[in-house]
């Protein structure tokens, strides 16, 4: 199975990258966007096992460790499960 | 003032740590090794600039779950005295002894110079030999300094007198144009609760000696000498 | 493909070539052989002889280098020269190029550039105290440059402040021969115990030989030979050679080493860099008077499938390669398993002294080691002077319009990135790091304390790429000059050198005469001096489309000052000292900033120099220090006599001014502007003039009193006059005005 | 309309940090994580306008600024498009 999981600043929290990455197109002439946010994208390979199981497995990985709830959030889906 | 200075992969302040400790306080300190799980017998528990594991992910995220960290859970329970230096302030805010969090600085470039902190509250064990209000010169080596909570919460902590140093000029005002990083109100250094624990940005071991340019880092640890003595703070 | 599928891929001409190996030099390889080699042979044949590897246009030229001496406990051909400090401590230092592979990816080039510089010392036994770098760039008004300059040093503060070995100077310049082929030159020192110094030998028949660090994937595969080729519209195609540092494996492997090297495990060891596997074998063997025996089923793969050739040319980084004492294995392995790293025997010490590399049980590779390193091919490539030479040499001044507006000019000067503050740069280096560093970046050299003990370390990376091109020789003793100017400055006695010779193409008989006669220069200076040196690099074939950068070599000095707090900073102190220029004077206009920058002109003879009147300015610089006499010294370079009074009016805390006036000579913009050789200006308290006297008149150095500090503007004569606060503006917002516009 | 771009390094080039960051949850007792590999999530809002057009400017934007294509490849979606 894969699960991937995407992280991204809560939306109070400014995001400088983000900020300076739309800068950016602006100066390139992209004058179509309107913002810009960075956030974390993890791919991660997992043995294969009950989709259900791993769901929560992932939940408890992102809480304890991929994200910090002061200042992020996540969501995340798993592929090739049966 | 028996101190022990925490080990990570990828610290690299440890041995600056270790040194002023050591040669300029003249205090018994030891290594201790991240996979350590004992703190018996330390006053002070100090936690280290430097890269932790990286600081690949967030600065101080994988740090956390050494098991050194559980330990110290319970040894700043206990009223322990624990310093978070840099990249050591930011394992104690992943591990929820300090409240908030660290954001990319906002020039997003890492920087190294010298600045100027305000202490806010001085009568914690760590500033007593500050005078409230005081500029203090030190310098900051950091890219993920930006000091971020919500804004209720940062009120809840300046009531409590838990911003500790704020980045400031030379005469100690408080202006965004002394900010650094970008952090919320200018929040160089905070501590818990209790006032045990303190994390700060700046690194006070870079400039305990007068051969490199400033001792006012050493305010720091001389205030930990009162506690040590046993003068009321 | 299986091994035996690999073992039966024919060797073609076309494959030949494409391996970047001659006709001769392929039957020179079946000689030494006795018979053809197999495809992987081929390939290690290729990168070992590559030019990267086996220096074959230039070896026999750097065999004039001066490289003996009194403090010299091991000069080249090692991973890094190392240098007494006293009778107990070594430094060990040296300097890389990574200029192709920062162009692909700045990034990741400078990264890794600086990961192996270090990785050359501690190999040695050092622990790494400080990295400078040396960085040219083409002009920041291309996106293009200022991209490039960004990611290298973002890539070279990512990798250094990571590993926590502080970058504490360096050098900056543009020119638009660089546009295409930025030039990343890394410089790290390391301190040592002098009985406790490493060396890179494979010995003692048995004894394992163990592979520590990172997992090998196919990163970099031919990165030596890349940096042996010009570039061309193919490079990019190359692209995904690049290679990833991961600095934080880099710092576990550092203390793994060093907590090793406390024992009595080690016979030899060696990082693997450039051609990995294949040259730390090789190299080891070779140097030991030895063979190994590897297999390539033990070493840690990070993909599934690696073909032998794969594996021994990777250039995965982040990777040592260690002789243990038999029986020792597992106790070395230990302590890399406490670093949670790779600790794996992969072969052993043989005595046919031949490289053989197994793999599936047969063996793959089978070549004598020296076939390899000592018997590489060496060239004496013909040489021919330029013809621009005689065109740029005879320019003179005459009819060069004066401009009516000198503080102008200089407020021009002050803020342009050439001569512009740095800071932008070394602010995103860490330099305190480790809690050496007396003197920051942003002095004439940089300094650090030795703990426990009263010594203190300048260092400095210093070249001109334009001097250089105008007359290469000159340029060559003026580079090591000014490197030495610039740790007396601080009140260090030079010891040593390391070199980078960055140049084009070798195979061009002009760029060859440029290397000779640079190297000529180079091992002049550093004879008349007494400053041996201890090693280097040759990074040719930097040129792209037939258009070569100019030759640049980079000299990295170090040296020692017996007390560390007796160091004296380029800024004036105090307000009524007297401002005295020690060595030359008059103004020489030819190849300065000045012509450049002004009238768009590089041209000239460079400042010529006399050593002998550089090493009395020195001598008085020095002694005046000693004694306590001089307050401030700054070195007079680029941008001449205007540009360094104005920096020496700046200080980290504050400013000051200063009133100087000048005998006219003919030309005002020479006498302000013109570089030079062999000045330094320094501050002193009137009350010591006497002494001062005494001393420069025994030493015979010509010196005058220019003027006095103070008040806050600088003027200078009836020309200059401006405001301290606003040319320290101009300087401070140079670089950062440019390139985050 | 809103564009996700996911960022991915190429296979074969190493990644530090999924490396240590599976070194990490393998440590915390998640062995059945058998490969982490970080990459870049940028969330772009953009002015509403043809998906077709946004498409091929959201491709440029990708091949010169945002992805590195020495050691990046990339993939987005759009998505609120009429
Ligand atoms: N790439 C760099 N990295 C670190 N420090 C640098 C770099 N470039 C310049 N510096 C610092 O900026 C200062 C000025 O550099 P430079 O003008 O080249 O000095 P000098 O002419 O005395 O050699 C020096 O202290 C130098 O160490
Ligand atoms: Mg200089």
């Amino acid at each position: 199975m894969v699960a991937k999981i995407y992280i991204t600043l809560k939306s109070g929290v400014l995001d400088p990258q983000g900020k300076t990455i739309h800068h950016a197109l602006s100066s390139l002439g992209y004058d179509e966007v309107q913002g810009v946010r960075l956030g974390k994208y993890v791919v991660m390979q997992i043995g294969d096992g009950d989709p259900e199981k791993a769901r929560g497995r992932i939940e408890e990985m992102c809480r304890r460790l991929l994200a910090n709830p002061v200042i992020e959030e996540y969501r995340f889906e798993i592929e090739g499960g049966e | 003032m028996r101190c022990g200075v925490v080990v990570f992969p990828g610290s690299n302040c440890d041995h600056d740590c270790y040194h002023v400790l050591k040669h300029v306080m003249g205090w018994p300190v030891d290594y201790i090794w991240h996979k350590q799980k004992d703190l018996k017998g330390y006053d002070l528990v100090l936690l280290p600039g430097g890269f932790s594991y990286g600081d690949y992910l967030r600065a101080g995220a994988i740090a956390r779950f050494s098991p050194i960290m559980n330990e110290l859970n319970g040894f700043a329970e206990k009223g322990g005295l624990v310093l978070g230096i840099c990249n050591g302030f930011q394992v104690l805010l992943e591990s929820g002894l300090l409240p908030g969090a660290m954001l990319m600085n906002r020039g997003l470039r890492f920087i190294c110079r010298y600045v100027h902190i305000r202490v806010e509250n001085n009568s914690l064990p760590f500033t007593g030999s500050c005078k409230k209000g005081q500029a203090l010169h030190i310098p900051i080596a950091h890219q993920e300094g930006c000091y971020y909570n919500d804004p209720e919460a940062i009120s809840e902590m300046e009531k409590g007198g838990q911003v500790v140093f704020r980045y400031c000029s030379p005469e100690s005002e408080i202006d965004d144009r002394y900010n650094p990083n970008g952090s919320s109100g200018n929040i160089a250094g905070v501590c818990n609760r209790q006032g045990n624990v303190l994390g700060m940005m700046p690194h006070p071991e870079r400039c305990s000696e007068a051969v490199l340019g400033s001792e006012d880092g050493r305010l720091i640890f001389s205030s930990l000498l009162k506690v040590a003595e046993g003068v009321s703070i | 493909m299986t091994v035996q599928e690999i073992k039966e891929i024919k060797i073609t001409q076309g494959l030949i070539e494409q391996h970047g190996l001659s006709a001769e030099e392929y039957e020179k390889i079946k000689s030494l052989l006795g018979r053809e080699p197999n495809y992987t042979e081929l390939g290690i044949f290729s990168v070992m002889w590559s030019e990267h590897c086996s220096y074959k246009s230039s070896r026999a030229i750097l065999k004039r280098f001066p490289i003996a001496g009194r403090h010299i406990i091991q000069g080249p051909g090692e991973n890094a020269g190392v240098v007494a400090i006293d009778d107990d401590l070594a430094m060990v230092f040296k300097i890389e190029s990574h200029n192709h592979p920062s162009y692909i990816e700045p990034y990741q080039g400078a990264a890794t550039g600086v990961g192996g510089i270090i990785r050359d010392i501690f190999t040695m036994g050092a622990r790494p105290v400080a990295c400078l770098n040396s960085l040219r760039f083409g002009p920041l008004n291309h996106p293009k440059n200022r991209y490039l300059m960004t990611r290298v040093v973002a890539g070279i503060a990512g990798y250094g402040n990571c590993m926590g070995i502080p970058t504490v100077g360096g050098e900056v310049c543009f020119e638009a021969c660089y546009s295409q082929n930025p030039l990343i030159n890394v410089f790290c020192l390391g301190i040592a115990k002098r009985d406790r110094i490493f060396y890179a030998r494979a010995c003692g028949e048995g004894n394992p030989v163990i592979y520590v660090g990172s997992s090998t994937g196919r990163d970099g595969i031919h990165g030596a030979t890349m940096a042996s080729e010009e570039f061309n519209e193919q490079s990019e195609e190359r692209r995904p050679t690049v290679q990833v540092g991961d600095p934080f494996t880099e710092k576990l492997l550092l203390e793994a080493c060093l907590e090793l090297m406390k024992t009595n495990y080690i016979i030899g060891i060696q990082d693997m860099g450039a051609a990995g596997l294949t040259c730390s074998n090789c190299e080891m063997a070779g140097r030991g008077g030895a063979g190994v025996e590897i297999d390539l089923d033990l070493v840690p793969a990070r993909e599934k499938g690696m073909t032998p050739y794969e594996i021994m040319l990777s250039e995965s980084q982040e990777r040592m390669l260690i002789v243990a004492a038999k029986g020792r294995e597992d106790a070395v392995k230990e302590i890399f398993a406490k670093w949670d790293l790779h600790g794996v025997s992969i072969g052993h010490v043989t005595a046919d002294g031949n490289m053989r590399v197994k793999k599936g049980g047969q063996v793959v590779a089978d070549i004598p080691a020296l076939a390899l390193t000592d018997n590489a091919p060496a060239y004496l490539r013909p040489k021919i002077m330029p013809d621009y030479i005689d065109e740029v040499q005879s320019w003179t001044p005459d009819g060069l319009p004066e401009p009516k507006d000198y503080t102008s000019v200089l407020e021009r000067m002050m803020g342009s990135p050439a001569l512009g503050s740095k800071a932008w740069v070394y602010e995103q280096y860490d330099h305190m790091v480790r809690i050496n560093t007396i003197l920051f970046p942003g002095a004439d050299a940089s300094l650090l304390r030795i703990m426990g003990t009263p010594y203190g370390i300048g260092m400095t990376v210093d070249g001109n790429g334009r001097y250089c091109y105008l007359d290469p020789k000159t340029g060559g003793m003026l580079a090591v000059a000014e490197a030495a100017r610039n740790l007396v400055c601080t009140g260090a006695r030079p010891l040593a050198i390391t070199n980078c010779l960055n140049f084009g193409d070798p195979e061009n008989p002009e760029v060859m005469w440029q290397f000779d006669e640079t190297v000529e220069g180079i091992a002049e200076a550093c004879r008349f001096f007494d400053t041996p040196v201890t090693g280097g690099n040759v990074s040719f074939y930097n040129q792209t489309l037939g258009e070569p950068v100019f030759p640049t070599p980079v000299i990295g000095m170090a040296g020692v000052l017996q007390d560390c707090r007796a160091y004296v900073t380029p800024w004036f102190k105090h307000d009524g000292d007297l401002v005295c220029i020690i060595g030359g004077t008059g103004g020489h206009l030819g190849g300065s900033e000045y012509l450049k920058a002004e009238h768009g002109i590089i041209k000239g003879m460079p400042p010529r120099i006399n050593l002998a009147l550089e090493a009395k300015a020195q001598k008085a610089c020095l002694r005046g220090i000693g004694l306590g006499i001089i307050r401030s010294a700054h070195d007079c370079s680029e941008g001449g006599l205007a540009v360094a009074m104005a920096e020496s009016c700046f200080s980290p805390y504050g400013s000051i001014g200063a009133e100087i006036n000048l005998d006219k000579s003919d030309r005002a913009d020479a006498l302000l502007f013109g570089e030079t050789a062999s000045r330094i200006i320094v501050s002193m308290n009137e009350k010591r003039l006497p002494e001062w006297e005494r001393l420069a008149t025994k030493i015979a150095v010509p010196w005058q009193i220019v003027g006095h500090v103070g008040g806050d503007r600088l003027k200078i004569g009836p020309w200059i006059s401006s405001p301290v606060e606003r040319l320290r503006h101009l300087w401070e917002r140079a670089l950062a005005g440019v390139i985050d516009q």
